[in-house]
């Protein structure tokens, strides 16, 4: 059998070394659910999209400077309330219609149509107005208001017009979705297993790598054999426990990918017993990080330049949103947790805490492919909780059923949910912890609602200086963790892994593929 | 194979099914890193998995979990093949075509579409090995109630009850011992075994098939309890990548070859003298 | 010696990436497992990677003092000032050790300077707005002078002494009395900067004073924004690069010649080193991998760009390794022949470390993973020199990307955080330097213009929806 | 029966949704976002027959709706289109060492000795082999190939190979067969036309044609169930994979679709047999065969 083994395997390396003639293949956690902009809600939607599609101003990841392939001109209009945007000749769509002003425009529209259903569309109508077409290769762009920097404020795609036939009221389960036309340096078509993408030389884009592939990762370890293998040539995101693994290879190269992603657990405050704040705040003592970073994640104790550091409110700690005079618990203490517990009216029998004589016991959840970066955090959660006294079922959440469940707010038979939000420059939290009503809080989990807390996000809306802003960010990060609708774990660094002859292959911050055109594949 | 090796063998095959699934711990053990992988020599009886964690863990709560839905699959299979022996002896043929119009619909689709129909439009909080374990056995059901009919029908049916009742014996013993105990025993025990068996091969393979995805099974919670397709799924990865996991692989089949013993065995031990 | 060298492997692949200690890294997948490479294509003159310090360490006789004494681990290993200092207190036998701690604090004091003066002036000079309070002139002109951007500072200066803040106020005066003499280091000036340090001694780790230093409000809704003096991390480089050639003072040209890429636009040039005589212990563990390429940088920094490479590419390892990838012409640089040159060394070294041990041995990795790392600076530095920025950017992610584990040198890293606080970059320049906050202290000064410039940048740009 | 199948099972489906606790939207769509505007587009709002009537309309002219979840958008019928021949082909494949088996048992040229080999083989669920020959085939042909059409010969021919020999199917075929032509031979007819000289198998073969058809659907049924799983592990693109994604998926309209080809592939099978019964009663009406030199 090993034998038998080892030959198999032998022919498996030749047979993947022989293969990788063919695509680029690259792994992610999960397939992106949709390649429609409008609809992004996880990062590998982003970062498909990228590949597809043009956004109008986008910051170079070498130099940081603001650049365009869309627009070749521009001026400010109407007192600073618009923007006069002369667009590159010579940009075709994927379907090789020509690229015109009347696509920025009904971008701009869509964006602006109550009928198209996205919270990125919102996002932009507080700040845009409209969009006119002066010419085919002209179009002025109209805010709201007079807004410093206005180019930075335009990071949205383009999308096509004609694939919509003129209609602005765009639903996600168009086949555009899966199918998508843009003006990106690929053409990407969803498939039942991956996406591919064809390379598709343009005006503004002359892509180096001819096709490429997307697949589903699965099991992370998996995912690092087929690496070293040369199965597939890349993975977007390396769990910190095999980083080290492929620092060791020769032929594998550990790439930075800025990205700003927090953890944390939901508390659904809505449920008894949960819904007492004094309950929450136990669990966030019983919790205790330090052991599950550790057995998770590999972090040892005092080690320097961890990937992973606890938080204690919705921010990472380098960002100057966190708060630090809020200290993140690090340990448990039982003692305070008991002492709460015991306030809030429960009481241990045997061993196991009781709520109106029943055993508490709570229904966690997880997205699933947490676990690869991860592995088995939802099993060392629950062992915590249950030599704590607290009893639990536990549940992987497929990723699809987490961004049409979860995030928006549908998952209430859980107590508890284990996730990960991540953020670019803007690290807006309000989505999160709004009270949902009329496109707030759209991505309130629990739908959790305090007054306080809505009015210090409102504070942050409305702030009319930085500072204002910031303070309004301080506060709340100390009001959430006192009143505990999530417990926040920790930040977590995030790295790709990939094979060295992928080449000239520089990640950008976030959209991760905005420099494709010098990608270069010589497998 | 003789009666009673096959009584021996149905003993042996089931006690270690049944002692296994009694003694499933509720989650599995604390991984130990340093333990990644140990062979059955290193850490007895069966050796560990990627993270340390013995895979007695997985036999044990892979059992908990297939135990019950098939032995309940497989006495509601031996049960309505009874029924259906009985209503031959019966002769009332109303019922009898009502039992072969049902087959006809069951027969006509294939097991597993139904299953898997069944498995999506099952409300989640339903779902369960043993909602589709009793689905499975419906759809077995016909088959078996068709071929104890077959055998009541060699008996004579409803002329044999006659030719018995003159000899004095009740009806109730008639049917009981004459018919159940003496005749369709061989029949309905094999068609009860063989979906025992089908049960749990059903749970292996749809959990094997959820854990290949990547997706949550319809069987158990799989974040806090093992099946033994995780056995098998560490055994695929044995095979594909080179994975240290073969001692996983052998023990996943040694389970399935010790389920299909047992469904074997208990086929022969019921057969008639 | 296997011990040893496991303590040793361990002790690295922890700083790695927490993996167990190994005797030798895996094997490539297909390669055949033999313990020394193929033979690798020459980079590296032979005899000068015989002299570079990662193979010059694979002799077991030379590195044992090294590794045996927990100052260097926690300079080489974890990168930790701190704690090496606090290992290396009194220990006159590794002075250099000491002097080679403080050198890179006054490196990275002077980068972290740098952070603050371009964010300074990324948001009060290029995107300042109405709520922006007069005080903000004064940290104004400050960093344009430390830039070297002579931009109407003492008009700046002078608005900046309307402020009713006194400590502040003083501040402005002695700057202004500073600006436009040559004198350097402003002594005065920095005389009047928040935080006492004192005379410069061995072995003292100062930080920056109480911070905020001061705290102003706002001109729109009078709310307190929280201030630092870019100028305290000036004195402080300036304290620790005193202590450095205190401790060391036989290593003066070569602790000097370290610092030069590190210094400031506003630092006077001074002398070129020329070939110094530089002690292993000032190289061990760092890019530089033969003596000569502390010059080279030098030189490179100082602008004579491709002419450096030509001048020193028959005595520096960098310069060679760099020299076929420059373009004398155009002046330009080949990134991807640079890149490719510097795996080739790394390949070359780790060659000749496996045969000198006779096989691979845990350290070996990491040791050349630094002379690779040493390459890619280099490249990067030549490519800012003669004015390739497009390739000087890539080179600095790539090198960016190198610069893990034990590879990640605090004072290199802040370089890059002080280039991303030029560029606007906040996010990636926070991130930097809260990975230094808690280890260097008082770098926590860079944080005030940074954070305020992140929070008006973020503002300012696109709605973003937090994603999953 | 076999055009009833089609149209019933989708009936069915709509029973169950409608029977099932919690609104049709919920059980399609759990937890998706606009109720109202999800029934409407899925014509859940005007009831059960409106939803079949409309859901049979479309389907009738090959329109399936979108894919909700699988394939986010693309038409179903685009990705049944093709899954349709690819399941067929698997199943006519794996028929094809049925036929054998069966031919070879009937001829008697199979000892009874080996039937203990043959049950034990028929033992191992088809899962077993099918996941040993994914593992080949990824290995040989790499991650990324494994999945793709470059791979689908092999991965079509292993199905076949495994679909007629686990799961009893190769077992069933053997003993079934003889038994059947045990029987008949037993029958005093065949003794009879043994005396004057005839052939045994042109004697029995008609009078058990009718059964052996019937087991040969038997079979076929057998192989269509194995098919889901064969085709889930080997990633073959065929309906029982697609009907598996998406009940994972919980890709309703998938699903439904689906079933309702796997309705159609039974009742061509359905069909099939029935053709072949007619075939063998109008062979049977012009029987018996006049023996050669018979009676004068």
């Amino acid at each position: 059998m090993g034998r038998s083994r080892h030959l198999l395997v032998a022919a498996g390396i030749s047979a993947a070394m022989l293969s990788t003639g063919a695509a680029l293949t690259y792994y992610e956690g999960a397939l992106p659910t949709t390649l429609n902009p409008l609809y992004a809600a996880k990062m590998v939607d982003y970062r498909a999209q990228e590949l597809v599609f043009d956004r109008l101003w986008y910051h170079s990841p070498i130099n940081n400077e603001l650049e365009s392939r869309l627009v070749q001109g521009w001026e400010l209009t109407d007192g600073g309330k618009g923007i006069k945007l002369e667009l590159a000749s010579g940009i075709k769509w994927h379907d090789g219609k020509p690229f015109t002003a009347n696509d920025i425009c009904f971008t701009v529209k869509s964006m602006l149509d109550t009928g198209t259903p996205s919270p990125i569309a919102e996002g932009y109508r507080d700040i845009l107005a409209g969009c006119t077409e002066e010419s085919r290769s002209t179009a002025i762009v109209h805010f709201t208001r007079i807004v410093h920097n206005p180019r930075e404020r335009l990071g949205f795609s383009v999308l096509p017009e004609h694939a919509f036939d003129g209609n602005t009221a765009i639903s996600p389960d168009l086949e555009f979705s899966a199918r998508p036309t843009g003006t990106g340096p690929m053409k990407g078509s969803r498939g039942t297993r991956g996406v591919t993408f064809q390379a598709f030389a343009n005006g503004h884009h002359a892509p180096n790598i001819p096709q490429m592939q997307l697949q589903e990762s699965g099991d992370p370890l998996l995912a690092i054999k087929a690496l070293i293998n040369n199965s597939v040539q890349g993975i977007i995101e390396v769990a910190p426990n095999f980083r080290a693994d492929v620092s060791a290879s020769d032929e594998l190269a550990l790439k930075s990918y800025d990205l700003r992603s927090w953890w944390f657990v939901a508390i659904n405050s809505k449920k008894a017993p949960l819904d007492d704040r004094r309950v929450r705040q136990a669990l966030n003592f019983m919790l205790d990080r330090t052991e599950l970073r550790e057995k998770s994640i590999g972090v040892k104790p005092g080690e320097r330049n961890s990937p992973c550091e606890f938080i204690s409110g919705p921010f990472v700690p380098s960002s100057p949103y966190y708060n630090r005079s809020v200290p993140a618990v690090e340990r448990s203490d039982q003692g305070q947790a008991e002492a709460l517990l015991t306030e809030a009216g429960m009481e241990k029998v045997g061993g196991r805490w009781q709520f109106k004589g029943q055993p508490v016991s709570f229904r966690m959840g997880m997205e699933k492919s947490l676990d690869n970066e991860a592995p088995d955090i939802l099993s060392y959660i629950s062992n915590q909780f249950e030599a704590a006294g607290i009893g639990s079922q536990v549940y992987k959440i497929p990723p699809d059923k987490w961004t049409t469940e979860a995030i928006t707010g549908h998952l209430t038979d859980y107590d508890l949910l284990v996730g990960k939000w991540s953020f670019g420059q803007v690290e807006d939290v309000n989505e999160l912890f709004y009270t949902r009503s009329r496109g707030k809080g759209t991505r309130n989990i629990f739908n959790y609602s305090e007054q306080e807390v809505d009015r210090l996000l409102a504070q942050y809306d409305v702030a009319k200086t930085d500072t204002a802003a910031r303070d309004a960010y301080h506060k709340l990060h100390r009001k959430l963790a006192e009143d505990l609708p999530y417990l926040f774990l920790w930040k977590l660094d995030t790295k790709s892994a990939w094979r060295t002859e992928v080449k000239s292959n520089t990640i950008a911050p976030y959209y991760y593929f905005t420099q494709f055109d010098s990608w270069r594949y010589e497998g | 194979m003789p009666r009673n090796v096959a009584i021996l063998f149905t003993i042996i095959s089931l006690g270690v099914l049944v002692v296994l699934a009694f003694h499933s711990p509720e989650r599995w053990t604390v991984m130990a890193e340093a333990e990644s992988y140990a062979s059955p020599f290193e850490l007895p009886p069966f050796g560990a998995d990627s993270r340390g964690r013995p895979l007695t863990d997985y036999a044990m709560q892979g059992a908990h979990i297939v135990a019950l839905p098939a032995v309940v699959a497989g006495l509601l299979v031996t049960f309505l093949g009874i029924v259906g022996g009985l209503v031959r002896c019966m002769g009332s043929a109303r019922v009898e075509s009502i039992v072969a119009g049902l087959r006809e619909v069951v027969g006509a689709l294939p097991r597993m579409v139904v299953i898997l129909v069944v498995a999506i439009l099952m409300p989640l909080e339903w779902r369960s090995l043993m909602g589709l374990a009793v689905v499975w056995a419906l759809l077995a059901a016909p088959g078996a109630m068709d071929e104890a009919a077959a055998v009541a029908g060699r008996l004579g049916g409803a002329r044999f009850v006659e030719a018995l009742r003159a000899h004095g014996f009740s009806r109730v013993r008639i049917y009981l011992y004459h018919v159940v105990a003496l005749n369709l025993r061989p029949v309905v025990v094999r068609q009860g075994a063989e979906t025992l068996m089908q049960v749990v091969f059903l749970e292996v393979a749809l959990s094997f098939l959820a854990l290949a995805a990547g997706e949550p099974s319809f069987t158990h919670n799989e974040a806090t309890t093992k099946s033994w397709a995780d056995l098998l799924y560490q055994g695929y990865q044995f095979i594909a990548m080179d994975v240290p996991s073969g001692h996983a692989l052998v023990l996943g089949l040694l389970l399935v070859a010790v389920t299909a013993v047992a469904a074997v065995s208990i086929s022969s031990a019921a057969r008639a003298r | 010696m296997i011990t040893s060298n496991r303590w040793w492997a361990g002790l690295f692949l922890l700083a790695i990436g927490c993996s167990p200690p190994t005797e030798t890294s895996p094997a490539p997948a297909g390669s055949s497992g033999d313990p020394v490479p193929a033979e690798t294509s020459t980079v590296i003159p032979g005899a000068m990677v015989s002299s570079t310090w990662p193979v010059l360490m694979a002799d077991d006789a030379r590195r044992a003092p090294f590794e045996s004494h927990p100052g260097w681990a926690a300079l080489v290993m974890q990168r930790d000032y701190p704690a090496a200092l606090a290992a290396f207190g009194g220990d006159a036998s590794h002075a250099l050790g000491q002097a080679r701690v403080h050198a890179e604090l006054a490196a990275a004091y002077r980068q972290a300077l740098l952070v603050g003066a371009n964010a300074t002036v990324q948001i009060y000079g290029e995107n300042r707005r109405d709520e922006d309070p007069a005080e903000v002139d004064c940290l104004l002109a400050v960093s344009y002078r430390m830039l070297a951007v002579e931009d109407s500072n003492a008009q700046r200066l002078a608005s900046c002494q309307t402020t009713e803040i006194s400590e502040l106020k003083a501040h402005a005066e002695a700057w202004q009395a500073w600006t436009g003499s040559d004198n350097w280091p402003p002594a005065d000036a920095l005389a009047a900067t928040p935080g006492q340090l004192g005379e410069p001694t061995v072995g003292a780790l100062p930080d920056a004073g109480t911070l905020p230093h001061w705290r102003t409000v706002d001109l729109v809704e009078g709310l307190e924004i929280q201030t630092a003096s870019p100028a305290g991390l000036l004195g402080l480089a300036m304290f620790h690069e005193q202590a450095a050639i205190a401790a060391a003072p036989q290593a003066e040209a070569a602790l000097r010649a370290s610092l030069v890429p590190f210094r400031l636009p506003s630092e006077p040039a001074g002398e070129l080193p020329g070939l110094l005589e530089v002690p292993l212990d000032l190289l061990f563990g760092s890019p530089m991998l033969v003596p000569a390429d502390l010059s080279f940088m030098a030189d490179v920094t100082r602008g004579s760009g491709a002419t450096a490479v030509e001048t020193w590419k028959d005595r520096s390892a960098l310069a060679a390794a760099v020299a076929p990838c420059v373009d004398l012409a155009a002046p330009s640089i080949d990134v991807g022949c640079v890149n490719e040159n510097a795996s080739r060394a790394f390949d070359q070294m780790r060659t000749a470390m496996e045969i000198l041990s006779g096989g691979e041995q845990g350290y070996h990795r990491p040791f050349a993973e630094l002379g690779r790392l040493g390459i890619v600076r280099a490249g990067e530095a030549v490519a800012e020199s003669i004015g390739d920025e497009t390739s000087m950017g890539l080179l600095r992610l790539n090198a960016l990307d190198l610069s893990i584990g034990t590879s990640a040198e605090p004072h290199y890293l802040l370089s890059i955080a002080a280039w991303d606080a030029g560029n606007r970059n906040s996010s990636r320049a926070s991130d930097s330097l809260h990975a230094q906050v808690g280890h260097i202290p008082g770098v926590e000064v860079a944080r005030f213009p940074l954070e305020a410039l992140h929070v008006r940048m973020s503002r300012e740009s696109a709605p973003g929806v937090p994603m999953h | 029966m076999a055009l009833v199948l089609p149209f019933a099972v989708p009936a069915i489906i709509t029973l169950l949704i409608w029977a099932l606790p919690g609104s049709p939207v919920s059980i399609i769509c759990p937890g998706c976002d606009g109720a109202e505007g999800l029934a409407a587009r899925w014509n859940l709002d005007q009831g059960m027959v409106h939803f079949y009537t409309t859901w049979m309309g479309g389907a009738l002219h090959g329109d399936f709706g979108n894919s909700w979840r699988v394939v986010q958008g693309v038409p179903i019928a685009e990705l049944l289109g093709p899954a349709v021949p690819v399941t067929v082909t698997l199943i006519l494949l794996a028929m094809v060492p049925l036929l054998l088996a069966s031919a070879v048992a009937g001829l008697g040229w199979i000892p009874r000795q080996l039937d203990p080999l043959f049950q034990a083989i028929g033992l191992i669920p088809a899962m077993l082999p099918a996941l040993v020959v994914y593992a080949v085939i990824s290995l040989r042909f790499g991650a990324t190939m494994a999945d793709g059409p470059e791979s689908l010969t092999a991965k079509l021919l292993w199905g076949a190979i495994i679909l007629g020999i686990a799961d009893g199917a190769l077992s069933g075929a053997i003993v079934g067969t003889r038994s059947l032509f045990d029987n008949e031979r037993k029958q005093q007819y065949v003794l009879v036309a043994q005396l004057r000289g005839e052939g045994v198998l042109s004697n029995t073969l008609p009078n058990v044609a009718g059964a052996l058809v019937g087991q040969i659907r038997g079979r076929m049924l057998h192989l269509l169930s194995g098919a889901v799983i064969v085709e889930a592990v080997l990633r073959i693109d065929g309906l029982g994979d697609y009907l598996w994604r998406a009940t994972l998926m919980q890709d309703f309209g998938l699903v439904l679709a689906a079933a309702t080809g796997f309705a159609l592939v039974s009742g061509s099978i359905l069909m099939l047999q029935a053709l072949l019964e007619v075939a063998v009663a109008w062979h049977q009406r012009r029987s018996p065969v006049v023996p050669v030199g018979g009676v004068a």
